[in-house]
């Protein structure tokens, strides 16, 4: 059941300058959220932000009854989650929205991630789920920069398979997209059972010209600008394939790329 | 004493005064998890129309201070997936079902209307002749009066069923408006829709909604929407009025009732704090109890020159 | 390259688009110790009038949402102490001064554009038509085409300084007011005044103001300034604008000059923040030698269909 | 001159539930201030307040370089200051308005300060300015009842002269009202050189009718709904006895009673 829940600051973990992880004391959303499932954030804040913001819950652990987020400082929101003191409230709203699916793959399965930037931030529950289900995952990360790439921290231990760092730099890892370095490995042959992706909107127009041909269903974490995140405002949709518009919040945000109009 | 919470607009006659406002609580159905649907007024569904609607291309809202515009442009499931797939769920809830329709001609409007007779369980029908984000309709009619007179009085000979017109606060006149609508044969006034509004995009320099224009709501349009309400009330004493615009707390409830509203509709903070109806319901109680007053008693205090509810409220120190 | 921040408004010239809002910034000497005056592009002193007046009694202002209600009821020293212990002080810290100047009949209007023809170190003058805190005179002429137009034309006929007229944002047609006063002389037209609106305080159900109405200003404002700005500059292209309304931040500056403003004013913001004008012209100085571009080529952009300044801002991601 | 500082939250003294003190980092503005002026505090919350608010400065230490506030809860800005975590930044508009006067009695002149309520706000550092001028001073404080009197701690050791407490209620000190305590001394012959006030606006009717006919010289430390705190807006003004209105924050906030129209 979604509920508002209040939640305590207990812990803020720095990447580098303005990428950084945020985690909260906050029981009952601790047990019920879902990998790839997210929650509404309302930041203590000015006369902006207004709305809430929606974050990805990064992972949760039931027993200690936290739940984390990794951020990517980006204006208002972010800025004061950036600088609020520790032991300070807030609300979180969720769980909201669907989530990964994993359960129906077989043990020894591999699966491939693909995540930009920050967004990276949903699969460090989803790596679990996966080590947990007895399958293999190559992660592949891919940044602007070494900065970017600075989020790879929070994977060291998590993910059962091959990482594979891409910057459009060079700097760290393969030249280039995330998503060229992924077309090399398929056009190698190598093949995945499932695919998931988080990142920016180019990131997954780039993606879905390379799952499509490859046939490898995916499972897209989309992202468009939330008025609430529970399907009551509608100002979240994404055109679709089947309808016109998909409500990413209650319909998504984890979205077949078969069904987005790119 | 009757229910101090209860409240009669004209035909309509609600257990409290808080509703939820059209397009800010969906079809009722969403916010099941946060609020009692039984307990609150009444909810005012999104705008329905004859077909089902798409509705304009995303981005549709953006967030401005202690407020947002939108253009969602008036997506709905049609009247017929409404009464099919949504009515009976809201009926079993036990909610007071206020159905919001729209058009794009008149026609469209009385069609929908019709539609809606023969389903059981609305108790009142709201016309939005004031939606600023599509095209044609919406807010055309609602800022000229010959042309809200003439819809209404349509729409009032294709249905029995309590007849709110929910105003535009971009109306050239929104006395005349009020008036129009009213003599055209509307039992009840809400007032008022979002304010065409309009935020660019710094570095792109362009709108940041695909629409253009959009309508802005929330706290930020209040000190606005309570003026109208005063305004309307003093100029057309004894017609039933629901006030709505930025209203998130119990204190702004009160400032519409004395405004002159005998209901009212909370709106954008159902999407910041799903559960805020039913908590002004209970605060509201409260508020009645603990002053051993009734919100009956509360409406229109303004125009009687004000004064403290419930006598012995200690002079401050 | 020329001064990349400097703007022309027809006749007016000045060093940078950053001005002051009259009525929020007193006679521009109480911020010295915040902002140096010779460096903003200009201020509009408090509204003038021939005699001194009183204002309204008090409470005259209230917190709202994002913003504030204000009803002062235009107090001034009057022009003449204006012109003899203001204006000299001003002139010594260099600054370009604009005098805001009211009346309740024509006539008043008239007298002070007069009476400050005498003076030296005006740059412009500019009609407040639209204040909405007076009983008479102030708004009355602004929500009327035909009495903007009369009003216009003779004080035009009084002044040879460049001539701003400030529109009322609750006009019923802001773009026939834009035009009326355009086509009697005004040389620039300034938006927005504030929006008339009301606050009640539940305990007493008695306005927070003793004037009842107030105008509401502010970020809260600020989509519908920006809609009113583009509208007016769509209706009447090479009209010069100065745009008003709820401006705090180096990006609502830009917003309204994409908007069609070729200058701005700030105006509650100096409550909050006295260093706010300053500070943005600081702001846009930087933001211009960034992108090598001038203030001249970001007016209008949203008309001009948009697209990113200053060519290299890399691709998001 | 005037500034906005920075000024950073470092101590907080609770008196009773709602009555508490807050002391800033702000060495410029502790520096300047002299007893009776006042600042401008931003308050970092949600949508409200807007404006800022204006706080007496109660005490200042230009060698620690801190500001002290006394305040008492009533809405949103005192809610905000009540809740802020230690270190939180604010910033401080100031100093702000007239100053009471001191300097122009004679060494050992006697002089009363009545304070109701929250009004004892502005006293801490007048009284060490009084102590230090070599005058005494007797220090009438009011509340309605001993809890709204607890801020009588802050004044422990501070007053050269008879500390008068009077309650509402009488469950501490004098019973009825301060002023009614006032009058008695005044009655009863003790003669002062100058009165210092500050509380609601109902204490200080009361108080003039007290003073008037005493011809006792007096400051009034006034309040009023203020927009900007320097003159600005012209939202703060006071019914005037000379003019029309009187703005309260750059011609006050301490005015003598006989220019206040009451
Ligand atoms: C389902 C979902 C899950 C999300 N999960 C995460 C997460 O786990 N971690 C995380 O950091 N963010 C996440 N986001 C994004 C988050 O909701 C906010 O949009 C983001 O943090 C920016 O908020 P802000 O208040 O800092 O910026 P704002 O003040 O809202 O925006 C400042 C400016 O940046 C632009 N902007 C907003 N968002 C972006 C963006 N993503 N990229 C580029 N420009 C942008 C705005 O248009 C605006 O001009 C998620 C969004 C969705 C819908
Ligand atoms: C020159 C000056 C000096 C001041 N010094 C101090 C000081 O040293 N300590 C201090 O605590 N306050 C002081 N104040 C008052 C202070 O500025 C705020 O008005 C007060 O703290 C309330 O702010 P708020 O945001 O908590 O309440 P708000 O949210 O602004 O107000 C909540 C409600 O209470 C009402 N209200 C506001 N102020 C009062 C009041 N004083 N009494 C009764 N009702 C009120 C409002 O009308 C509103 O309905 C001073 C004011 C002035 C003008
Ligand atoms: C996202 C959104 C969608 C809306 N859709 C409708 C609608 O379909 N029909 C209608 O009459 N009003 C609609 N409105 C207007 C609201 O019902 C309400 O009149 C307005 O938002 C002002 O109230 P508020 O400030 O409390 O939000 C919508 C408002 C929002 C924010
Ligand atoms: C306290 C106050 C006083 C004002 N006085 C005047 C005035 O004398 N003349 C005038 O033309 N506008 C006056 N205005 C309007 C402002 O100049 C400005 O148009 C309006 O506040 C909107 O801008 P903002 O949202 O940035 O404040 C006043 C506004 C405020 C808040
Ligand atoms: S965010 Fe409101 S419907 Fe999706
Ligand atoms: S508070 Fe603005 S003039 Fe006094």
């Amino acid at each position: 059941m979604k509920a508002d829940h209040r939640a305590t600051l207990t812990r803020r973990q720095i990447f580098s300058p303005g990428l950084f992880s945020v985690t909260f004391d906050c029981p009952d959303l601790a047990r019920a959220v879902l990998p790839g499932q997210f929650a509404m954030l309302e930041v203590p804040e000015r006369a902006q932000p207004y709305l809430r913001r929606a974050y990805s819950v990064a992972d949760a652990d039931a027993g200690a009854g936290t739940v984390e987020f990794l951020i990517k400082t980006i204006g208002r929101g972010t800025r004061a989650l950036e600088r609020m003191p520790e032991r300070s409230t807030v609300r979180l709203l969720g769980p909201m929205g669907n989530a990964f699916t994993v359960a129906d793959l077989p043990r020894g399965a591999r699966v491939a991630i693909v995540a930009g930037g920050i967004g990276a931030a949903p699969f460090p529950a989803l790596l679990r789920g996966i080590a947990k289900a007895g399958l293999s995952a190559d992660f592949f990360l891919g940044g602007r920069n070494a900065k970017e790439l600075s989020i790879r921290a929070r994977f060291d231990g998590l993910v059962p398979g091959e990482t594979v760092l891409a910057s459009d730099d060079g700097a760290l890892g393969e030249k280039g997209f995330v998503t060229e370095a992924l077309a090399r490995r398929l056009g190698a042959g190598t093949r995945y059972a499932r695919l998931y992706a988080c990142g920016p909107m180019p990131m997954f127009a780039a993606l879905a010209k390379v799952v499509g041909p490859a046939r490898l269903p995916s499972e897209f974490s989309t992202e468009a600008e939330m008025g609430c995140g529970f399907g009551a405002c509608l100002g979240c949709v994404i055109p679709g394939t089947e309808k016109p518009f998909i409500v990413s919040c209650s319909e998504g945000p984890i979205l077949s790329p078969e069904k987005i109009q790119w | 004493m009757s229910d101090p919470l209860a409240v009669t607009l004209g035909p309509l006659t609600l257990n409290n005064p808080i509703l939820t406002a059209s397009g800010t609580f969906g079809y009722g159905l969403e916010f099941t998890d946060f609020v009692d649907l039984a307990a609150i007024g009444g909810l005012c569904t999104k705008g329905l129309s004859l077909k089902p609607h798409a509705g304009n291309a995303p981005p549709r809202i953006c967030e401005t201070p202690a407020g947002m515009l939108n253009a969602i442009g008036l997506q709905n499931v049609g009247v017929e997936a409404f009464v099919s797939e949504k009515l009976p769920k809201l009926r079993a809830c036990g909610a007071t079902v206020i159905a919001n329709v729209w058009g794009d001609l008149e026609d469209d409007y009385v069609t929908v209307v019709r539609a809606l007779e023969g389903a059981d369980g609305i108790a009142a029908v709201e016309l939005n002749i004031s939606c600023p984000n599509v095209r044609q309709g919406g807010m055309l009619f609602g800022n000229s009066p010959p042309l809200t007179r003439a819809l209404v009085a349509k729409v009032r000979a294709a249905t029995r069923r309590p007849l709110i017109v929910k105003l535009s606060p971009n109306a050239p006149d929104l006395v005349e408006s009020a008036r129009a609508a009213r003599e055209a044969g509307a039992d009840i006034l809400s007032l008022v829709n979002t304010f065409v509004g309009m935020a660019i995009a710094p570095e792109t320099a362009r709108p940041r909604i695909s629409f253009g224009t959009g309508g802005l709501s929330g706290p930020a349009i209040r000190p606005l929407a309570v003026r109208m309400v005063y305004q309307v009330a003093k100029a057309l004493p004894g017609v039933p009025l629901m006030g709505i615009g930025g209203i998130a707390e119990l204190s702004d409830v009160l400032e519409f009732l004395a405004a002159g509203a005998t209901a009212i509709q909370v709106g954008t903070a159902n999407f910041k704090d799903p559960g805020v109806s039913g908590r002004l319901v209970k605060e509201l109680t409260d508020y009645c109890a603990a002053r051993k007053t009734t919100v009956a008693a509360l409406v229109g205090r303004a125009h009687r020159g004000g004064g403290r509810v419930g006598g012995a409220a200690g002079a401050e120190g």
